[in-house]
Order: structure tokens, then C-alpha cells, then sequence
């Protein structure tokens, strides 16, 4: 069971959070193709190491925030605003 | 029988003053309290204490704890019975008893050893081989019966389970002396240290030798605060440094019903100390599971622990200096040392056995005696094939070397290392927050460990660099620990029957990867899980294939390190607390008023108030006809409420509803659908304006907390700017909803302002007012179809309300109403119930709310979805109405429409069904293919064979022009 | 499905009493800037919005009204009082200004008073340690599985504040916590 | 086949004290080039290189394995068979799997054992009663054998559960599939294997794929830890592990990986005698032929790429298990693992081309891959030997995710698959 550094509530127990995926994806336009509302729907990087993802502190303050996290080893490296985007 | 009990002193764990007498295969037999249930067999004598896993043979006891393969018994106590028990870790208590496992008629007479001889015919996956034809049915429930261990039982368990979560510093894994060593040290440090230790008292090995250095350990540790848990069993190391581990309360209540029986410890620890110690690895030699054949290190144990003779005159099959301390140790005992037959050669052979035989050089050829050891022979190493010398003995034990318990280490994944002198894998660095002491880090030098151990304990606690272990202490031992060429039966895994020549042959048929090893011949998957199997297995893999150990590879440990129950770690989430559930406010009132209550998703709530000749169908029957015709009361409090503030709040609601909410007026209402990113129905509900900034948001009551999160992550995540705030209010405000003809002449009289009267207040209107001096908050909307009124209350005056409608609907002939009437009320209306008449694939579309969409400014959520191809095909199933051709026949729920007869392509399903009683005839809904096109049509309905003829008509029987939602 | 549920109000066992709190009435302060209407709400009651995890209490038990305020969230602050007077007054206080909303939880939010030497062990029965509050401070996290605003009320006396339909889940798991603990207690 | 496996060859396997035993498969090393590669050496890329020498006659064939074959998520499921979906385009195609797999043994000549002792679907509420009508009758529209069962059954078929109505998750009757059960996962992937190899098919373990050769779009060889392969076509069946490889490609996929757990108990004599899934709790579980209870539940709800699963999560499975069997409580857990598993939006497989010419995938079956190996293999066997989608694979191609067509099956039935 992991250690989430909330934001606000500082560190807690995996099983307070709810994980939302992953983080800054863009939201098509309504005049999007059908491809590109696809690609935002359904296609991920998913991948195996570093992984920027959204994290909602469910049973504590109730805020979302920003969390990059390995998915191989679950370490967490990094915990930020949810309105902030990071360079890439 | 020739195990027996030694006088005093030895026995430094018992307690000759306490004799417990319990039931071993149903003879009473007697112990001491501080013996397990296996050095009592042992000392009463008894050697034959269960039979294997595939091939029934006879088997005794054979180690002293966790590794233990053969004395596994099942626990019985009346109805309540615990399978699966090892004898070896089991404290002997008042009224224990026990059953020999896996046998049948019993463990002397058990017909299943007939097994054994077909021995030849059931190497490693022999089932993969055969039984194929004519199929693998035929053979099956024999196997299935003949496997197995214990047997469970079907009642209830009683007993409880806690779980208990706390932090330390510093844990430490393991009460020996290099555990204690490292938990003094830390504490004294200054470090909140926590030392668990499996046994019912910490000193390991040289406590029970009534060592001085660990009596003084144990005083420091005392006195420097360490948090000592006793009978607790360290089993995984998870993410992020969790320590989980079970302490068993059984032994402290023994015979009690209803008691906690076992405390999950989660440890959140800054570091983890490893000190489980080593397991001992045997020799292998052909006949080496018979009873009789144990560790060496066990005999010590039960000798010198719990008075413990296990024979009378022992040989020692060695690969290890170890053999020549239990040698001495023995002897000093009382028990005859016959000889040590050591398959190293005389220069590996560190240690000196005084006046003790040594065959160097030597191994054992065959065991003889079958239910019990009575000798064995033995042969030089380089002439397996010689007559040898026969020596009597009445146990045989092994003494192969040791394998460190790097269970934790590993689980942290930590490196291992393959140690080429003392034939074993040692961890490779320290895991990631995790560290390695005494035997488990490969250090077997007492002084060498107590250092390291203290040094590591210092450090960790003081955040110093921590020193590598010392390893090194334990002498040569060679990898193999059996002597080639000597044939006949030589097990490997004990309890799983898996031999030697299982693994020749995995190796010859290309399982050869560690992991296919284990699958394909079992070994290791027993339910000691391989303590004593995984070395020897690897070596011998290695030595068929021109491996070295480490080449094989080493199975990844997982937790659990031993068998958990599963009642431990569940804790207390049984029965109702499982799932919290959910009662209404005034659940009382409604069980006075002849309540049936069932669940609903997490409420429990009123399905109908059946009177007692009455069915819960024909109450239903009746509560929605009084609607219709009188009044009804209906308990709404579920119903989820939202409160919605800020300047932004109406822009915000236009983009999570399919309608447009920014165009109501204050004190307005208006339906809406909830639509998820897909364009999919999620839920739906009433939004009330009640100020410019100010919304009253109604959902369904299963889908408030979903609803309130999908607000939530929207605004925080996709419209951060939108000043908006959310607050769930469910849980603040009863519900009271008054329906029917007669809803206002039953709400006049309790004493509400009569602007609330229809006339005044619309249909989808929202006001304030107050009742008995607490504010309500009144909304018109309807789920019957008939003229309603939703009366939000503070909830502590639910019932108060209930009181006061009921007293004013009885009289004219109204009835409280439960959720069945209500789903036959909105049937015949025709009004959806998301999750009944949707799922997770419905459109707005395909319930017919797709016009006016177009005209909507706002990009509402899942809008985009609704114009791919698959949203716009014409094709898709549209929400229609079904009434069966006969006019009588109810049609089920589920039931599938086509025309062709099955198999054949479905063009739909029934989703709601009822008989309407105020029509005298069935109403049903159903999603159907090109349903807005087929009004008319008759479509066949297919239910489990039967087929129902049945005509599609529109969807709202009863008043579809609405006239009495006005009353 | 009606079970004969517990009627009673007060648990002790292990020497930790646990108590419902009758009168308690819990208010929701929301915002979008606590700054914003610091000032408004210090001058309506006497008390600013406390920092993030702390819990402040104004004026003594037993004196005339006395409240306490605890973080929730970033944009929400608990108001909690014995009677509705303080959250009357904030109310007033309050008017119609944009910078902050208040919301009566009353009834929907229930009050437990977890008192005792052993009142943290039983805490830690119910939850993570992580998630357990020091004196003056408020935590809301996982307790009994369902959330649970913990705020450290008194040197060995916690006062846990849980929505009302969770109320008798999480004492149903205190009451049979609090009975094991006189078990092990007796012996 | 040069040994064939029977009864008759077990006994003159033992007097001659089993030491002629041939390998069940061949390691080979590489071959500079392959008509056809197939990453990944689980069952269904074992399967599919199976049936590309079977079903197409093309031989010249390499399965590439990272590390042992079977040792993914083949190893590492809860073992069930099934096909009760409710569409008709899963329903034809995990009944295809289902009947491949009930003559599997034969056709392999190992056994698979396959165990059709039925899977239970319980019904918690008589709102589940009645979804389940639905998904029992869109079932017999699919010619597929389903049937309702009332409590006095269950009670037989499943000794322990929980039927009182005073149950927390009340068990009010269920559906089942009586050709449903389990089969004997490694079994699956070494009886393929075994297969294959003696049709000249090319087993590489120890060979992790690094990279994949292009030349004008179209894929022409890996690039590996062996070396470089060259091949005409190339396969994925790589499960969790698909993302990873579609990414040394050059495309993305519809997918994210979750770790799905499964655990075992200590094993007893048998109680159950079938297969129970409780969509009220998310878990389900089944006795092995060893007696231990074989229990699987939710994912991990976060990516993961860790084969171990969150604790918080075996807890909760547990609490399921009990919830339904409250005399399970004093079992004990052996083992628990997780598998990393391909989850899809409408949890329905992709098998059929890429963006990458003559690159196929076969993934996407998230939580249900053991049941599709046989069909899984099949299907990527016909598109990597003809170069078209076989139909009963034609559904669940990319370009669902574009249309919207999609084949959601847990959405439709409000059940993890």
C-alpha cells in the first residue's frame, strides 16, 4: 500500500485516494475529428516507468492534484497543483 | 514409539506444573504448557502424524516451525473446525484437538496409501500426460477427491479479527538474538522501535538455551522501550515500507467461542530490520521421509525447549559443521549419537566431534522401517553401489546446511547472492528500506552478529551509513546434499511428494526456468512453500542442466512468508461492516407501519408495507392504485441532494446537464440528464434554481456521491476558473414526498402556508418554507405522474413530518408507499429509470431526448461523443412501449425481442415490467432496434423458451397529456 | 432488513469511553479564498478560518456560545457549536457577500467523542496512523472505511464528526473495538 | 508428433525409470529470418504460432519470449473459461474459444484439463435478478447454453454461501453457464508450445524485443537481446506489456495496464463445486483440483506495471469472499500474485492490424485473456497468414475507438470482465 503526499492533508494511505489517470490531457474542441476526440477518449501512453497522473484525495479534502509516479516500482517523485502544467 | 519426555533440567520453555491434556486423532494424550502440538506428539511417543500430499505415504514430524512439510493437522472443535494447522508452530492449550490430515479411514490404516504403489506410474505431471481420453471429466472427481489437505467447515465463523495500524522507526523482524541485538540499539538510540517475534517469547534459539546474553537483551529492551510483539508473524513487506504482520490471541483465549482470535499489525515503518534467522536444509538420501527423518536443528530444539526426546539413538546425515554442535548437544541430553555420516570430505569438515563417530565422506543409502526409522545403511560417497554398513538407529537426522530466511529481503526487492562455500543464497546489498541481520544476512558468528546486528539497529536509527553484514560462520557445506548414484525414492519436497528424479525429468523435458520447475513438479507449492525444498530443488536443477544455483535463478518470494487466514485480514469488515448500511432517518416510523425492508444498492428501504394477508406484490398493487386514487406517503430521503453556489454556478451546470439550466429563473425546476464524457446516461435528476448564484440539485440516490465527484473533478480539473462551489447535502435533509389526487388536501392540513397550494406553486417549482418551526424546502416534481410534492426536512424531524402527513393522508383513504409501487407508478408513466431501462451503453438519443441538442450553446459533457457514427445510427435501440398481444400476459423483465425463433439476432429487451393496476392489464418498457419507427408493430418476446407475443406502442400509458402532475 | 440496531449513546470499554455528541450542530463554511473573507467571518464570530489541518476553539466549554472552527479543505471550513446560535450569527454576520457560502450540515453531520489513555489505540484500530490528528489539529481520512473528519479535541479525547448515514457503521466497529478491548482487559 | 502422450506411454515411461522423456519443446537460438514472429510467449502467442503451422502450413515460425514462456499472465490467472456475454459479437467469439478449448487436450495431446463444472453469476438483488434474465436470454439469442437458479441449488453447489436473507450481500438465486469452468493455465501454454515446436515452430526464451525494423512503414524484423530477426510479418500478444511494445513501434494503443490480483488458500478437501462470481462484491473463486480456493477480484485501480498487487486490495477481495462465505474465515492465504492486465474502455479485445504495416496486435482482453487464448490465437494466426481480419475478429479492430462502435460488455452487463 503506497504513501500519497496530499497536497493540503499531507501523507496518507493509498486506500484514502482515488487515482483518475492520466494527467493533462487536452480536451478536444466540439469541432474535433472523430479521430482526435478518440485519441483523447481512449489512447494513452500507458507507460512502464515515469507516469504523470491526476490523484484525488477521495476520503480526506477531496481535492484533485497532479502526482508522477513509476508504475513499475510505485515510487512517487513528484506532486503538483492540478492547474499547474508542467514544461515537456 | 520411541520419542519420550527428559527430565529437568532440560525443557527451558515448559512448564512441568501445568499438564494439558488434549486429543490427537481422538486419544487423549497429555502435555506441558509451553509445548507445541508437535514436541507433545513427539513426547507421547508419537510418530506418525499425517501422510503426504499425492502419495500418502507416512510421515512424522520433521522440523520445528514455519518450514514445517508433514505434521500438518486440522483443528477441530465441534462444528468449528481450522484446517491446515502446523503442528510445529501450534501452542498446546486446554482442550486442543486435532486431526491427522489427508487420510482416510485414518492416518495408521489410509487407503489412499495404496498410492503408493503406483508410484512409478505418477512422476512429476504425469496427469498432463494422461487422462485425456475420452475426456478429462472421467477421471477428475477421483482426483479431486483423493487431493486436499484438511477439511474446512460450513458454519459461520465466530471468532474475531482486528487490525490495528501504528508507525515505528525502526521494526525488527525476528526475536533472536541479532533481532534483539538490533531493536536495543535502536531504541537506545532513540528510535520508536517495534521488534516482532513469532514465538511466544524472544531469545530465538540461544533463548530456549537459557543463554545469559539473551536474558540481558531482553532487560535493555525493556528498559530502552522497545515495543516487544510476541506470537506475531511478520508475513509481507509491501509498498512504501508497509510492515503487515498477525499476532495470534488464540493461545492466550484457548476454548473460547466469539473471541478475537488474531490482530493484523500494519507497520509503517522508516526501516525494516530483517533478523528471521535460516532455515536448515536436508539431506537428501533415498527413504528421507520417513518418520523418524527430521532436521537436526528440531531435534535440538525439542530436546533442549520442550524436553523432548525424538529417539533414542540417532545418526546425523551431515553437510554442515552444525551436525557435530546438535551432535555434542544431544548426546549431552542422554540421547546415543550413532555417527555422523558427513558427504563432505574430511578437509571440509570444520568442527570436531569428540567421542562422536564421523563418517566423512559418507552418505546413507537406504532408511529402513517404514512407518518409523529403525536404522539405515550407509556408503562411501565414491561406492553408492557397495553393500555399505547398516546402523541401528531410531532417528535420523539432517543436518544439510542452511538456507537465510531472505523471504523480506527479497519481498523489498532485494538482490540474492549465491554464497559458493557454504552453499547458500545471501542477500545481495541491503532492499530498498530494508536490512539483513544475523542468520538471514548469511552472518552465522554470534559475536559477528550481535555487532553487526547492534551496528545496523545504531545506525539506522541515528541515520548513519549502515555497515555491510559480516558474512560468514556457518563453515563449508557442499551444494549438493546428497551423494550421486545412489538410487531410490529421495524427496525433495516433503509434503508435495516431489523427488529427485521429478526434477531429472522436468530438466529432460525443457522445464528447466525456476518457475516452470515449480509448476510443472510442484515442488515448492506446498504450504510451507518450499522452505526446506527451494536450495536443493535449484541445486539439483543446476547440476542437471551444468547450472550453477545462481544461473537457475531464484523464485521471486511474495508475501505471505507464512500462511494467513483470511479472517485476519478481512478484520473486522464482516457482516453489516463489510459495507456500511444505510437506514433511513424515521426507519422506525415505516417498521411500525408494517415496513418490508430490502436493500437498494447500500439502502435499506421500504420495497412495500404488505399487510398480512398480503404478498409484496399485491401490496404494491394496492399502494400504487391508492396513489392514483387517494394519496400516498413515500419516504424519499435517499434521494441525492446537491447544493451548487457561486457566480458560475449556472454556466457550470449548463456544461455537466444535457438541458440548459442557466435559463431557469429562480424558484424554477427543470429535469435533467447526466451524461458521462462517452455520451452515455449516468444519471438524471431535478435542478432547482433557487437564487442567481444558487442551486438545489436533486440526483438519484444511487448516484449522488458519483454525481458530486464527476462535479467535483470537472470543476477542479477542467473549468479550475469557474467560480462554483459544491456541497452534498443528502445526509442534512429528510424527505417526505406526498403524491397523488389528493397530495394538497392532505398537505393543507398540517399546517403549510397555502401558497404552496397547486394553484400558486407550479408543477417544477421549488420554494422555502417552514413547518413546526423548522425550514423545509419544497419541490414540485413528480415521479408518479400525479400531482406531488417533495418536503425536505431537517433530518431529525423526519419522522415528526411522517407523523404529522400520515395523520392527515389516513383519513382520506391515502397508504405509505414502498419502491415497488413506485417502479409500477413510473412504468405506467413512462418515465425512465436510469440503470433499470438504461446501462452503460444508453444515449440521450435512444430515450428520446435527442432534439434540441443542436440548440444548445454549451459543450456539455460527453456532447462530442453523441455525433461519432455509432451515436447517429439510425440503427440504435430507442425506449419503446410493450403491452403483450393477449392483454393478460406479464412480460419478463430481460426477456429478449426477435422475430426468428432462438438462435437468432437479438432486436432488443423488456426493461421494466408490471401489471398496472389501474389499466387491469401489463405495461412493460423495452429498448428496441429502430423503436421510434415500429409503433404497432408485434414483435416476438423470448423468455427461457417461451415466447410472448407483443405489441409496441408509445411509452406512457396513463394521462400522457400530464393534466395531473397539476392536480 | 430492520435490525434491532443500538439505541445506546455511550460505549466504554479499555478505558476509552465513547460518547455522542447530542447537541453538536455542524455548519460548512465554503470559499474560494479564505483570506477573501477572513476578515467577514472573524468579525461575524470572533474567529478566523484556522489554518490547513488545525482546529481552533473559541470560548470555554460551558461559557456562553462557545464554537470551534476546523479545516476541511482548501475551500471549506467546519463550524461546530453546541447550539445553533454561533452558526445563527455567522449567518448574519455573513449577508449576501460573494466571498463565502454557508451551508447547515446539522443533523446530517453526528459528533462521538472518543475519550481515554487508550482513546489514540483505539483510533488506530479504526484507521491509518497517518491519518490520526495531534491535539488541535483536524484530519479527515479513512475510518472504519468510510470518511471520518478527526479533530484532536483535548489531551486524550478526540472528537470524530462522520456523515449521518455512516453514524452506526462506525459505531458498530468502536463498540465491538471498545468490547474487545475490556476482553483483553479482564484477563 | 514424435512422442505421443497416453496412459500407455507413462507406463513404459516408468520402467524406464522416466529418463527418456523427450523435451515438450525445442529451444532454439535465432534464425537470421522468420516468415512470421510472434512477441510474446504466453498462450496466445504460443496459440497463434500453433495455429499458423496448423490452420496455414507456415512453419517457419518464431514465438519471442522476454523470459520463460506461460510466464505472464498465462501463469497468473484465476483459470476460467466462459462465454456468457451478452452481445452476439463476444458471444461468437468466446464461444468459439470455449469449444476450441473443450477439445484442446485432444488436439494438443496434452492435457489442459479443461473442468466444466459451471460458472455461477449470483444475484445480490432482484434488480441483478432480473439483469441477469436479460444477459441468461441474450445468451440463448446466442445459442449459448445459460439457465436461472434458485437458491436450493446454489446451496449445493456452493455449501458455504451465505443464503440467509439477513446477509449483508443478500444471495437471492443466480445465472449459470454449465459449459463454463477452469482449465490448467501452464498446461495451456506448454501443451501449445509442445505443439508448435514438434511443427517446426522456433521457441526463444530469454529474448527481450528492443526495437522493431521498419522500411518504407512497413515492419520488417526486431531488433532483440538475441540480435536482430528479420521476418515478413510480425505478431503481438504481449497483454499488459502490449503498450511498451506498441510504443517501440511508434503508435499508441487504447490501453492501460492494471495489476489484477489472484490468490490461493491452503488447499482442503473439496467444498465447491464450481465457479462462483458475485458482481455485489467484485470477487470470485473456484476450488483447483489440488483443493485450493482459487480467488480473483477488482484491479488495482491505478497503472502498474508491478506484479504484486496493493494490500488494501487483497483486503478488500477478502472481505468479499467472506462476505458471501463466512466460514472461509479460517482459511488461510498461500499465495497471492498479480497479473498485469490490458484494460481497454469497453474491456473487448483488438485483434487485427496497426499503423505499422504487416505489424498485427492481439490485445486488449484485460481481465479475461485465458478464456481467449485458443480464439486469440486463432485470430492472429489468420490475419498474420492472409493478411485479413478472420470475421470473428472483425468487431474488435482500432477503428472502433474512432466510430464509437464499441462492444462494451461491462457496461452493458455492470460487471468487470
Amino acid at each position: 500500500m503506497m504513501k500519497i503526499p496530499c497536497p493540503h492533508c499531507g501523507v496518507r494511505d493509498e486506500n484514502e485516494f482515488q487515482c483518475g489517470g492520466t494527467a493533462h490531457l487536452a480536451r478536444p474542441a466540439l469541432d474535433a475529428s472523430d479521430r482526435e476526440w478518440g485519441e483523447y477518449l481512449y489512447f494513452r501512453d500507458n507507460p512502464k516507468g515515469s507516469h504523470r497522473e491526476r490523484w484525488r484525495h477521495a476520503y480526506g479534502c477531496g481535492r484533485w492534484f497532479n502526482v508522477v509516479r513509476d508504475t513499475l516500482t510505485h515510487e512517487i517523485s513528484a506532486v503538483y497543483p492540478i492547474t499547474e502544467t508542467p514544461a515537456r | 514409539m520411541s520419542g519420550f519426555r527428559l527430565p529437568e533440567p532440560h525443557g527451558t520453555r515448559i512448564d512441568r506444573t501445568r499438564p494439558i491434556p488434549f486429543l490427537f486423532n481422538g486419544k487423549v494424550l497429555a502435555g506441558f504448557r509451553g509445548d507445541t502440538l508437535a514436541s507433545a506428539l513427539l513426547a507421547n511417543g508419537v510418530r506418525l502424524v499425517g501422510r503426504s500430499y499425492k502419495l500418502h505415504r507416512a510421515r512424522g514430524v520433521f522440523g520445528c516451525g514455519f518450514e514445517e512439510p508433514n505434521a500438518i493437522v486440522d483443528l477441530v472443535d465441534g462444528e468449528r473446525r481450522t484446517p491446515d494447522v502446523r503442528a510445529t508452530t501450534l501452542e498446546l492449550t486446554e482442550g486442543l484437538a486435532a486431526q491427522s490430515v489427508n487420510c482416510w479411514p485414518s492416518v495408521g490404516l489410509d487407503f489412499g496409501a495404496v498410492l503408493g504403489a503406483f508410484a512409478p506410474f505418477l512422476p512429476a505431471g504425469f496427469y498432463y500426460k494422461t487422462f485425456m481420453w475420452p475426456d478429462w471429466h472421467w477421471f477428475e472427481p477421483a482426483i479431486r477427491w483423493m487431493a486436499g489437505l484438511g477439511r474446512t467447515s460450513l458454519a459461520p465463523d465466530r471468532d474475531r479479527y482486528e487490525e490495528i495500524c501504528v508507525d515505528a522507526d525502526v521494526a525488527v523482524v525476528g526475536g533472536g538474538i541479532a533481532g534483539l541485538s538490533a531493536a536495543v540499539a535502536a531504541a537506545e538510540a532513540g528510535a520508536a522501535t517495534t521488534l516482532l517475534c513469532a514465538a511466544p517469547a524472544a531469545g530465538g534459539a540461544l533463548g530456549w538455551r537459557g543463554d545469559a546474553t539473551v536474558r540481558a537483551l531482553l532487560a535493555k529492551a525493556g528498559r530502552a522501550g522497545v515495543t516487544l510483539l510476541t506470537r506475531t508473524v511478520a508475513f509481507g513487506v509491501y509498498d512504501h515500507g508497509l510492515l503487515c504482520a498477525t499476532e495470534s490471541l488464540a493461545a492466550a483465549t484457548p476454548g473460547t467461542h466469539g473471541a478475537l482470535r488474531e490482530r493484523l499489525w500494519k507497520i509503517r515503518a522508516r526501516s525494516i530490520v530483517s533478523a528471521q534467522g535460516a532455515f536448515e536444509r536436508p539431506m537428501l538420501f533415498p527413504g528421507n521421509d520417513r518418520p523418524g527423518v527430521m532436521l537436526a536443528g528440531a531435534a535440538e530444539k525439542y530436546a533442549h525447549a520442550h524436553a523432548t526426546a525424538c529417539g533414542r539413538r540417532a545418526v546425523i546425515a551431515a553437510n554442515a559443521d552444525s551436525a557435530y554442535a546438535v551432535a555434542r548437544s544431544l548426546r549431552a541430553a542422554g540421547i546415543e549419537i550413532v555417527a555422523v555420516v558427513d558427504r563432505r570430505p574430511p578437509e571440509s569438515i570444520g568442527a570436531h566431534a569428540e567421542g562422536v563417530r564421523c563418517l566423512a565422506h559418507h552418505g546413507i543409502r537406504q532408511v529402513i522401517g517404514g512407518r518409523g526409522v529403525r536404522g539405515c545403511v550407509v556408503v562411501d560417497a565414491d561406492a553408492p553401489g557397495d553393500r555399505g554398513e547398516r546402523l541401528d538407529c531410531d532417528l535420523i537426522l539432517s543436518a544439510g546446511g542452511f538456507a537465510p530466511a531472505v523471504h523480506l529481503h527479497s519481498q523489498a526487492k532485494g538482490r540474492l547472492r549465491w554464497l559458493e562455500d557454504a552453499a547458500m543464497f545471501v542477500p545481495d546489498g541491503a532492499a530498498p528500506g530494508l536490512h539483513s541481520v544475523g542468520a538471514c544476512a548469511g552472518v552465522f558468528a554470534r559475536s559477528a552478529a550481535l555487532e553487526h546486528a547492534a551496528e545496523v539497529g545504531r545506525s539506522l536509527a541515528l541515520g548513519f551509513t549502515v555497515p555491510p553484514p559480516p558474512v560468514g560462520g556457518a563453515g563449508r557445506s557442499l551444494a549438493s546434499s546428497r551423494i550421486p548414484g545412489v538410487r531410490g525414492k529421495i524427496f525433495l519436497d516433503l509434503q508435495n511428494d516431489v523427488t529427485v528424479s521429478d526434477v531429472s525429468l522436468a530438466a529432460a523435458e525443457n522445464y528447466r526456468s525456476v518457475e516452470h520447475l515449480k509448476r510443472y513438479t510442484t515442488t515448492g507449492m506446498a504450504t510451507d512453500q518450499g522452505k526446506t525444498s527451494n536450495v536443493n530443488a535449484l541445486v539439483l536443477m543446476g547440476e542437471a542442466t551444468q547450472r550453477a544455483p545462481a544461473e537457475v535463478g531464484t523464485t521471486t518470494f511474495r508475501p505471505p512468508f507464512a500462511p494467513v487466514s483470511f479472517g485476519a485480514l478481512v478484520g473486522r469488515r464482516v457482516g453489516n461492516r463489510y459495507r456500511p448500511l444505510k437506514r433511513l432517518p424515521a426507519a422506525g416510523w415505516h417498521a411500525e407501519h408494517g415496513a418490508l425492508f430490502e436493500l437498494f444498492g447500500n439502502w435499506s428501504r421500504p420495497a412495500g408495507y404488505p399487510r398480512a394477508d398480503e404478498s409484496l406484490e399485491s401490496a404494491a398493487q394496492r399502494e400504487a392504485e391508492t396513489v392514483r386514487g387517494a394519496v400516498g406517503v413515500f419516504d424519499g430521503s435517499p434521494l441525492g441532494k446537491i447544493e451548487i453556489w457561486g457566480a458560475d454556478a449556472a454556466e457550470f451546470l449548463d456544461l455537466m446537464y444535457v438541458g440548459t439550466m442557466s435559463s431557469l429563473a429562480p424558484g424554477q425546476a427543470r429535469y435533467g440528464l447526466l451524461l458521462n464524457e462517452h455520451g452515455v446516461i449516468v444519471d438524471d435528476g431535478v435542478v432547482a434554481r433557487l437564487g442567481t448564484g444558487h442551486f438545489w440539485v436533486n440526483t438519484t440516490s444511487a448516484g449522488v456521491e458519483r454525481t458530486a465527484a464527476a462535479f467535483e473533478e470537472w470543476l477542479q480539473c477542467e473549468y479550475p476558473n469557474l467560480r462554483a462551489l459544491v456541497t452534498p447535502v443528502t445526509s442534512r435533509w429528510g424527505n417526505v414526498t406526498v403524491s397523488g389526487p389528493k397530495a394538497w388536501a392532505t398537505l393543507a392540513t398540517i399546517g403549510l402556508d397555502r401558497r404552496f397550494a397547486p394553484e400558486t406553486m407550479q408543477h417544477m417549482t421549488i420554494a422555502d418554507g417552514e413547518f413546526d418551526g423548522s425550514p423545509v424546502r419544497i419541490l414540485r416534481a413528480s415521479f408518479t405522474g400525479e400531482l406531488s410534492y417533495e418536503i425536505n426536512v431537517p433530518v431529525e424531524r423526519t419522522r415528526d413530518l411522517l407523523e404529522r402527513v400520515w395523520a392527515a393522508a389516513a383519513p382520506l383513504g391515502g397508504c405509505p408507499y414502498g419502491i415497488e409501487a413506485l417502479e409500477i407508478l413510473r412504468t405506467e408513466k413512462g418515465y425512465l429509470h436510469v440503470g433499470v431501462d438504461t446501462d452503460g451503453t444508453t444515449l440521450p438519443g435512444d430515450v428520446g431526448f435527442a432534439r434540441g441538442l443542436e440548440r444548445k450553446r454549451a459543450n456539455f459533457v460527453g456532447r462530442r461523443s453523441l455525433l461519432r457514427p455509432a451515436a447517429r445510427n439510425p440503427g440504435r435501440s430507442r425506449l419503446v412501449g410493450l403491452k403483450p398481444a393477449d392483454g393478460r400476459t406479464r412480460l419478463p423483465v430481460g426477456a429478449q425481442i426477435a422475430n426468428a425463433p432462438p438462435p437468432t439476432a437479438t432486436e432488443g429487451h423488456v426493461t421494466s415490467s408490471h401489471w398496472s393496476p389501474t389499466l387491469r392489464a401489463p405495461v412493460a418498457l423495452a429498448m428496441l432496434a429502430r423503436g421510434a419507427e415500429r409503433l404497432g408493430e408485434t414483435v416476438g418476446v423470448h423468455h427461457l423458451g417461451q415466447r410472448i407475443d407483443a405489441i409496441v406502442v408509445a411509452t406512457s400509458w396513463i394521462d400522457p397529456e400530464g393534466k395531473r402532475l397539476h392536480g | 432488513m430492520v435490525d434491532a440496531h443500538d439505541t445506546a449513546e455511550r460505549w466504554i470499554g479499555g478505558g476509552v469511553t465513547a460518547e455522542r455528541d447530542r447537541t453538536i450542530q455542524v455548519a460548512s463554511l465554503r470559499y474560494f479564498d479564505a483570506a477573501q473573507c477572513a476578515a467577514r467571518i472573524a468579525s461575524a464570530l470572533g474567529g478566523a478560518p484556522p489554518a490547513a489541518g488545525r482546529l481552533e476553539r473559541h470560548g470555554l466549554p460551558g461559557s456562553a456560545e462557545p464554537f470551534a472552527m476546523l479545516w476541511r479543505s482548501p475551500s471549506e471550513t467546519w463550524v461546530l457549536a453546541g447550539s445553533p446560535a454561533p452558526i445563527d450569527a455567522l449567518r448574519r454576520g455573513l449577508g449576501t457577500t460573494e466571498a463565502a457560502w454557508l451551508v447547515d450540515l446539522s443533523g446530517g453531520v453526528l459528533g462521538i467523542h472518543l475519550a481515554g489513555t487508550r482513546a489514540l489505540a483505539v483510533l488506530r484500530r479504526l484507521g491509518s496512523s497517518l491519518s490520526i490528528p495531534r491535539l488541535g489539529e483536524a484530519r479527515t481520512g479513512r475510518f472504519a472505511d468510510v470518511t471520518v473528519t478527526v479533530a484532536g479535541w483535548h489531551a486524550d479525547e478526540y472528537l470524530l464528526l462522520v456523515e449521518r448515514v455512516f453514524y452506526e457503521h462506525l459505531v458498530d466497529w468502536i463498540r465491538e473495538t471498545l468490547a474487545d478491548l475490556r476482553l483483553e482487559d479482564d484477563r | 508428433m514424435t512422442h505421443r502422450y497416453s496412459a500407455w506411454s507413462l507406463l513404459r515411461g516408468a520402467f524406464a525409470r522416466h529418463a527418456n522423456w523427450p523435451a515438450a519443446w525445442r529451444d532454439a537460438s535465432p534464425k537470421p529470418a522468420y516468415d512470421v514472429i510472434i512477441v510474446g510467449g504466453g498462450g496466445h502467442g504460443l496459440a497463434a504460432a500453433y495455429y499458423l503451422a496448423k490452420n496455414h502450413g507456415i512453419t517457419n515460425v518464431a514465438v519471442v519470449e522476454r523470459g520463460w514462456i506461460g510466464g505472464g499472465n498465462t501463469g497468473r490467472n484465476t483459470t476460467i473459461i466462459r462465454s456468457n456475454y451478452l452481445y452476439p459479437e463476444s458471444a461468437r467469439l468466446y464461444d468459439f474459444s470455449l469449444r476450441l478449448y473443450e477439445k484442446l487436450s485432444v488436439e494438443l495431446n496434452y492435457n489442459v484439463m479443461v473442468s466444466q463444472r459451471g460458472l455461477v453469476m449470483l444475484a445480490h438483488s432482484r434488480h441483478d435478478l432480473d439483469a441477469m434474465s436479460r444477459w441468461a436470454n441474450a445468451m440463448r439469442m446466442n445459442g449459448i447454453d445459460a439457465e436461472i437458479i434458485g437458491r436450493d441449488e446454489l446451496a449445493s453447489l456452493a455449501p458455504g454461501l451465505d443464503l440467509s436473507p439477513r446477509a449483508r450481500i443478500p444471495v437471492l438465486g443466480g445465472f449459470v453457464q454449465r459449459r463454463a469452468g477452469t482449465a490448467r493455465h501452464d498446461a495451456v501454454a506448454w501443451g501449445y508450445a509442445r505443439a508448435a515446436s514438434a511443427l517446426g515452430v522456433d521457441i526463444l526464451q530469454n529474448c527481450e524485443v528492443r526495437g522493431f525494423l521498419t522500411k518504407d512503414g512497413r515492419v520488417t524484423g526486431i531488433e532483440t537481446s538475441r540480435g536482430r530477426i528479420a521476418a515478413g510479418r510480425v505478431g503481438i500478444a504481449a497483454a499488459g506489456h502490449s503498450s511498451v511494445l506498441a510504443a517501440l513501434a511508434g503508435f499508441r494503443l487504447p490501453v492501460t495496464s492494471y495489476a489484477l490480483q489472484a490468490l490461493v488458500s491452503e488447499p482442503v478437501k473439496p467444498v465447491l463445486d464450481t465457479v462462483v462470481l458475485s458482481p455485489g462484491t467484485g470477487a470470485y473463486l473456484s476450488q483447483s483440483d489440488k483443493g485450493e480456493l482459487v480467488i480473483g477480484a477488482m484491479l488495482d485501480l491505478f497503472p502498474s506495471y508491478a506484479q504484486r498487487g496493493s494490500f488494501a486490495i487483497t483486503q478488500s477481495i477478502l472481505a468479499g469472499v467472506l462476505a458471501m462465505f463466512p466460514a472461509y474465515a479460517r482459511l488461510k492465504m498461500l499465495r497471492q500474485w498479480a497479473g498485469i492486465v490490458d484494460v481497454v474502455h469497453d474491456s473487448s479485445p483488438i485483434i487485427g492490424p496497426t499503423p505499422v504495416a504487416g505489424l498485427y496486435i492481439d490485445c486488449g482482453w484485460g481481465t479475461g485473456g485465458f478464456k481467449g487464448i485458443p480464439v486469440g490465437g486463432w485470430t492472429l494466426a489468420h490475419v498474420l497468414a492472409t493478411g485479413e481480419n478472420h470475421p470473428l475478429a472483425e468487431p474488435f479492430q482500432l477503428d472502433r475507438f474512432t466510430t464509437g462502435r464499441l462492444v462494451d460488455e461491462a457496461a452493458a452487463s455492470g460487471i468487470a470482465h
